[in-house]
């Protein structure tokens, strides 16, 4: 295998895991400010998806579409929080696994309800079409670039928020201690829908920018839900800094191993058989990962508590 | 205000007269669908082993659920086909028979358990519960690529497994089979419940610290319970395959491990006869709902929310208007 | 879903008293993800049903939410309820696998209108089991066929790893005279396919096969035409047809696909249905609607043959499998799977929507290897 | 130090930066009782944390007579003969108060793998699980669930469960605390006379209890002890009364 092809190949797991970014760190901030699991996170990157699909294939503006997807994402967001999860800050996980299960039942078959069941079309905006060359001669398909460069600027943009501005110290406070904020008289309701509804909006985003150039379809969440699962599960629940860490491991990790394996077992088997041997590990891998990892430390790799 | 004893009883009694009623009035199909209640609710029974009463929340117990299926699947397989099967130095016949298929499950599922849990059982909190999520998927990914056994087409069995003494073809002998395990896994929680070891399991769940200062050891406690559980979920999965006469990926999805806790809560957790009315109220639910409208996960789901939000002991709970052990 | 849908024709009434009532079970997948096939295939069989006027026959349609063991359970249903005399409806290889066996073993009669797996096409065909759409490996070794007639020396193929992925590349690769540049199984489910694209790529091809039905073709369409890489794309209809083409967009023009049916095949019963269906639903046909209508014309021929009590002489009605066909010719073959041509289609924009447009033969006449292991 | 039945050795503990427990040795012989004081976050949490195995020490050991316990959990501790009270009651509170205790005298049996005879009907258990009761005065809520019992009588049922094990010392975290003033006077009396049954390690706030049954306090502060000794020592130490009332010396 060329150095070339090597490096597109990290291209590729460095994008899935910026995308996977933007997924993980909304789920991981709930999580360390509420304390709350959501399963639904999956639904709301697929509100963003239909939003942006609907909006676009109105008026034919990808950023309208892009604007609107975090808007709707961000609304559904704020309305399921003010509805139904301000009622479990209390409750067990074991409350909030089912009631967010309940969630994802009634956003797919809804969405279905509105939209049909056929997918849906959301195209790459005409700038950002096509590969362009990069030094060394790779080809890359530029608006995948670009998806790097947002989930990057997301990343600083989160940074910022958290470390620099008011809200994230009231963020960080909520994550040591909900008596302290409340006591310091930071009305803490509101803070948890606006942090619901910024976790919904980054989901939202990645929902509507991935669906450029997947299908967008119901059920698109839940298997990306899972792998946000297991990236903030491996970064340690409530780390933004874990969330990417553990998000480029993971993109890497699925992207990398779906590569190598099958050409590892080459080496010992018969082409047909280290194909499927390898293609099938490889979709093990990231579990895999993930197991070794709370194996070695239980609580993540950048985790405080359980 | 009902006591629960009373709900139990007429749970049971609903159990035998509904299927017999069918028999009479020939509605085989009645008799199918409280089969298939029958073996969720025991499935679900094994779940509550680990989740109500040791309060270890796993998200992947279809785990078991589906390797109790393959192994049915497997053994009946090779008999269907005459080949034998090979386990590297020595190779033994696939059989029809149904209970040795029963001790394969569980002694199958046990191990599994018994590995998951030592490793699982490190973790707490989310991280069990994600933990065991990942330990499913990796069963369902194995599965769909394990093309010696139909991948993702899964396996086919003509007909249904032999048990000594009945005709297992016809739906009420087999339901009865099916009853009669329930009624043993039942049996076994609640004895569970009562002995020293459902005691410390139980005080383990609600303050581990305590059970650690008086000498115990938490975490072999749950260990233990994982693995019982993991069997009794291991022998529905091979019911569940024989009920269907076919195993497929979708007895490890997630999907599966999040209905039968959907099963618990909706009966009411940590209770003996929780998943059972559970399990009856979800197959209702899905056959009812179902017939009305395309769109009855919409309403399965509004559904799950009330109970979760305003009925927190389940239907249980509701009935005889006191919260379960919380979890 | 239960819906009961009786063939509304009250003036056929009375003649239709001759014939005692027949009862069809339909198990599709009407929710859910893969819904949009079982409501194409549910269409087209219930518009045939519609316009033969017919008032004698009932049919019973389920949801089986693509789950296996729900479908197990309703065909339970079918048989010892609703006690039908045929089935059909079923869109995957696995749920046929699950439901199908035990069904023909319980004297009912099954017409598949979709899924065709090979263990029912070999060894495991049964006298009342009819294939009405085509063996699983049809459509791949039509665009294997294809590939050697547009000259390709060298393919890069690639499909998911799970049987159905595997029949499609042994079926490409039993037609295809040509080396292979490079093979891959991808993940079931799979949404991102650029580490695939980077080895298509790098692997010299001068030609790319694959098959990644529903939502994965979308999105390794979508992603292969904004790659940059511009090999010539050849696959099966299933990424291409009309309820999923406008969700590829613009990826999909000029795509050669295979299929045994397209809107455009020239025969009086094709027009007439593509017209009808687009007056009674609003939307093109799709090839699973075109399975669908098929389906049911030749059940209601042989249903003015023989009634499905009479098992013998039905079977030989539906062998005879004298109907019109929206494909034209249409015989079956020994294992009772269709001999048919499978054509090489392009896609093309038709003013809003993208369609299909045949531009050749890929496979005249074709059968599957699977018949010679059929003993029947 | 040979006859201590509990002692640590040069314990330290650090969390990050903060050097929470600073080269502790502390001890406790037979028939004393041994209060542990300091002002809030000297460390004692950490310390009793250590004692009982929940937390590892960076350094430094923990001693059940001549026995090196550092390196044993909890569990093995508590077999060893060391009962615990805990600062806030961990009871299991949706059983009754004679499930508690029974899970104590399960614990000193030392047998919870009997899946299927009943707990209750264990001769043995209950015996000692209702000697224990009887002896905090709790036999008549034997049945009640213990989220219904006050806090004072769910501070004298962590006595009782610690009771069941036979303890050779007992370490306990502020059992005084919330009891109202009679409650503190039934508890003190209490352990005054429990004193000779097995030692007590007591950490404590009410500093009236404290003096009113101590044979010995020591002082910690910022993690270190600054002065060990009788009630009378402690008293007159110049070096608590400064680090407590800020006076000079």
């Amino acid at each position: 295998m060329s150095t070339l092809l090597l490096i597109e190949q990290i291209l590729n797991g460095l994008q899935f895991g910026v995308m996977l970014f933007l997924m993980s760190a909304g789920l991981t901030l709930i999580f360390g400010v509420m304390g709350l699991i959501n399963l639904a996170h999956g639904s709301l990157y697929m509100v963003g998806a239909f939003a942006a699909a609907a909006v676009a294939g109105a008026t034919g503006s990808f950023l309208l579409a892009l604007i609107t997807a975090l808007a709707a994402a961000a609304t559904a967001g704020a309305l399921v929080e003010i509805v139904v999860i301000r009622r479990l800050y209390r409750a067990t996980h074991l409350d909030q696994v089912l009631a967010t299960f309940a969630l994802i039942l009634i956003f797919s078959e809804g969405t279905r309800w509105v939209f049909g069941s056929f997918p849906l079309f959301l195209d790459i905006p005409d700038a950002l079409s096509g590969p362009v060359s990069l030094p060394g001669g790779i080809k890359y398909p530029l608006y995948r670039l670009a998806l790097i460069g947002i989930g990057i600027l997301v990343a600083l943009g989160l940074w910022w928020l958290t470390a620099r501005t008011r809200l994230g110290i009231q963020i960080r406070a909520g994550e040591n201690d909900r008596e302290m904020i409340a006591a310091l008289g930071v009305d803490i309701s509101r803070l948890y829908t606006i942090v619901f509804a910024l976790g919904a909006a980054l989901a939202g985003l990645a929902g509507a920018l991935v669906g450029a150039i997947q299908s967008v379809q119901i059920g698109m969440g839940e298997p990306v839900l899972i792998l946000a699962f297991v990236v903030i599960v491996i970064g340690g629940i409530g780390s933004i800094k874990g969330a990417f860490v553990g998000a480029l491991l993971v993109g890497l990790t699925d992207t990398l191993g779906g590569i190598f394996l099958p050409e590892l077992f080459k080496l010992f088997m018969e082409t047909d058989a280290a194909t499927q041997t390898g293609s099938a590990l490889a979709s093990m891998a990231v579990y895999i990962l993930m197991s070794l990892v709370l194996i070695w430390r239980p609580t993540g790799l950048f985790g405080a508590r359980a | 205000m009902i006591a629960e004893r009373y709900i139990n009883a007429v749970v049971l009694l609903g159990l035998l007269v509904v299927p017999s009623y069918a028999l009479m009035v020939d509605e085989p199909f009645t008799i199918t669908l409280a089969t298939r209640a029958v073996v969720l609710a025991l499935a679900a029974v094994g779940l509550n082993i680990a989740l109500g009463t040791g309060g270890l929340v796993s998200l992947g117990h279809a785990v078991f659920f589906g390797l109790g299926g393959y192994a049915m699947g497997i053994l009946a397989f090779h008999a269907q086909t005459y080949a034998p099967l090979s386990l590297g130095i020595f190779e033994i016949g696939g059989t029809k028979s149904m209970p040795i298929i029963w001790l394969v499950a569980i002694v199958v599922s046990a191990l599994a358990a018994l590995a998951i849990g030592l490793l699982s059982l490190r973790t707490s909190g989310v991280y069990f519960i994600m933990i065991t999520l990942a330990f499913g998927q990796m069963f369902y990914y194995f599965a769909i690529s394990w093309s010696a056994y139909g991948g993702e087409d899964g396996l086919s069995i003509y007909l249904r497994n032999d048990f000594p003494g009945l005709n297992t073809l016809q739906p009420m002998p087999f339901f009865g089979l099916c009853l009669a395990l329930l009624c043993l896994a039942l049996i076994l929680h609640w004895r569970l419940l009562l002995s020293p070891f459902g005691l410390a399991l139980n005080a383990a769940r609600q303050a581990p610290q305590r059970v650690e200062t008086v000498g115990l050891n938490p975490m072999r406690l749950r260990l233990v319970a994982f693995v019982i559980s993991g069997a009794v979920t291991g022998l529905a999965g091979a019911l569940f395959a024989d009920l269907n006469r076919f195993v497929s990926p979708t007895m490890f999805s997630w999907q599966l491990s999040g209905e039968l806790i959907v099963l618990i809560i909706i009966g009411g957790v940590g209770r003996l006869f929780g998943p059972v009315l559970g399990a009856i109220l979800f197959v209702v639910l899905e056959h009812w709902l179902g017939a009305v409208t395309d769109f009855w996960h919409v309403w399965l789901g509004v559904i799950l929310l009330l109970i979760v939000l305003f009925a927190r002991g389940g239907l249980l709970g509701l009935l005889t208007g006191k919260e379960g052990p919380h979890v | 879903m239960k819906q009961l849908m009786l063939a509304a024709a009250v003036g056929a009434l009375s003649a239709a008293s001759v014939m005692a009532d027949t009862k069809i079970g339909m198990i599709t997948t009407l929710s859910g993800g893969g819904a949009g096939l079982g409501i194409d295939v549910r269409d087209g069989f219930m518009l045939a049903i519609e316009q033969s006027g017919r008032s004698d026959i009932e049919v019973v349609i389920e949801d089986d939410q693509r789950k296996p063991d729900i479908a197990v359970q309703l065909a339970d249903k079918m048989i010892q309820s609703e006690k039908v005399d045929v089935m059909t409806g079923i869109i995957w290889s696995n749920l046929a696998m699950a439901v199908v066996p035990a069904a023909v073993n319980q004297n009912v009669f099954y017409l598949s209108p979709n899924a065709g797996p090979s263990a029912l096409a070999g060894k495991g065909c049964h006298p009342n089991y009819f294939n009405v759409a085509w063996q699983n490996d049809n459509l791949h070794e039509g665009a294997g066929a294809f590939a050697n007639t547009a000259g390709y020396g060298n393919s890069f193929i690639l499909a998911p790893n799970y049987p159905a992925g595997k029949d499609a590349l042994t079926g490409y690769k039993r037609m295809f005279e040509g080396d292979i540049a490079g093979e891959i199984f991808t993940q079931l489910g799979q949404t991102d396919y650029a580490a695939e694209i980077a080895q298509i790529r790098a692997s010299g091809a001068d030609s790319v096969f694959f098959f990644l039905p529903g939502g994965m073709g979308i999105s390794f369409l979508k992603q292969y035409a904004d790659s940059g890489v511009d090999l010539p794309v050849v696959g099966p209809a299933f990424s291409f047809d009309q309820g999923i083409l406008q969700a590829v967009g613009d990826a999909a023009l000029g795509v050669v696909n295979t299929s045994q049916w397209n809107k455009d095949i020239d025969n009086p019963t094709n027009a007439a249905f593509v017209e009808s269906f687009g007056a009674k639903y609003g939307r093109l046909p799709s090839l699973y609607a075109s399975q669908g209508f098929d389906t049911a014309n030749l059940l209601l021929s042989a249903l003015d043959k023989a009634a499905p009590s009479d098992a013998d002489a039905f079977r030989d009605a539906l062998r005879a499998a004298e109907f019109d066909s929206t494909r034209g010719d249409f015989a079956f073959g020994p294992n009772q799977h269709p001999i048919q041509t499978i054509y090489a289609r392009e896609v093309v924009r038709e003013g809003d929507v993208l369609t299909n447009k045949i531009i050749g033969v890929a496979l005249e006449n074709h059968s599957d290897v699977y018949a010679a292991d059929c003993k029947m | 130090m040979s006859d201590a039945v509990l002692s640590t050795k040069n314990l330290v503990k650090t969390f990050g930066a903060l050097k929470a427990i600073d080269d502790v040795s502390v001890d406790l012989r037979p028939g004393e009782i041994h209060a542990i004081i300091g002002p809030n976050g000297a460390g004692k949490s950490t310390l009793i944390a250590q004692i009982a195995g929940a937390l590892r020490p960076d350094a430094g050991s923990v001693w059940m007579g001549d026995r090196d316990v550092t390196r044993l959990d909890t569990s093995a501790r508590a077999r060893l003969g060391l009962g615990r009270t805990f600062q806030i009651s961990a009871l299991a509170m949706e059983d009754t108060v004679l499930e508690n205790v029974l899970l104590g005298a399960l614990g000193h049996s030392g047998k919870p793998w009997r899946l299927f005879r009943k707990v209750h009907a264990d001769a043995e258990l209950r015996a000692r699980a209702m000697a224990a009761l009887e002896r905090v005065q709790l036999a008549d809520a034997t049945h009640t669930r213990t989220s219904a019992l006050s806090h004072g009588l769910r501070r004298q049922l962590e006595v009782a469960v610690a009771l069941t094990l036979n303890p050779r010392a007992f370490v306990m975290d502020e059992p005084m605390a919330g009891l109202g003033a009679e409650g503190s006077k039934v508890m003190t009396g209490f352990l005054d006379g429990l004193r000779q049954e097995a030692p007590i390690l007591l950490i404590e706030h009410d500093m009236d209890a404290v003096f009113a049954l101590a044979d010995r306090i020591s002082v910690l502060v910022y993690g270190q002890v600054i002065a060990s000794g009788t009630v009378d020592d402690i008293r007159r130490s110049a070096e608590v009364r400064r680090a407590y009332l800020g006076e000079d010396a």
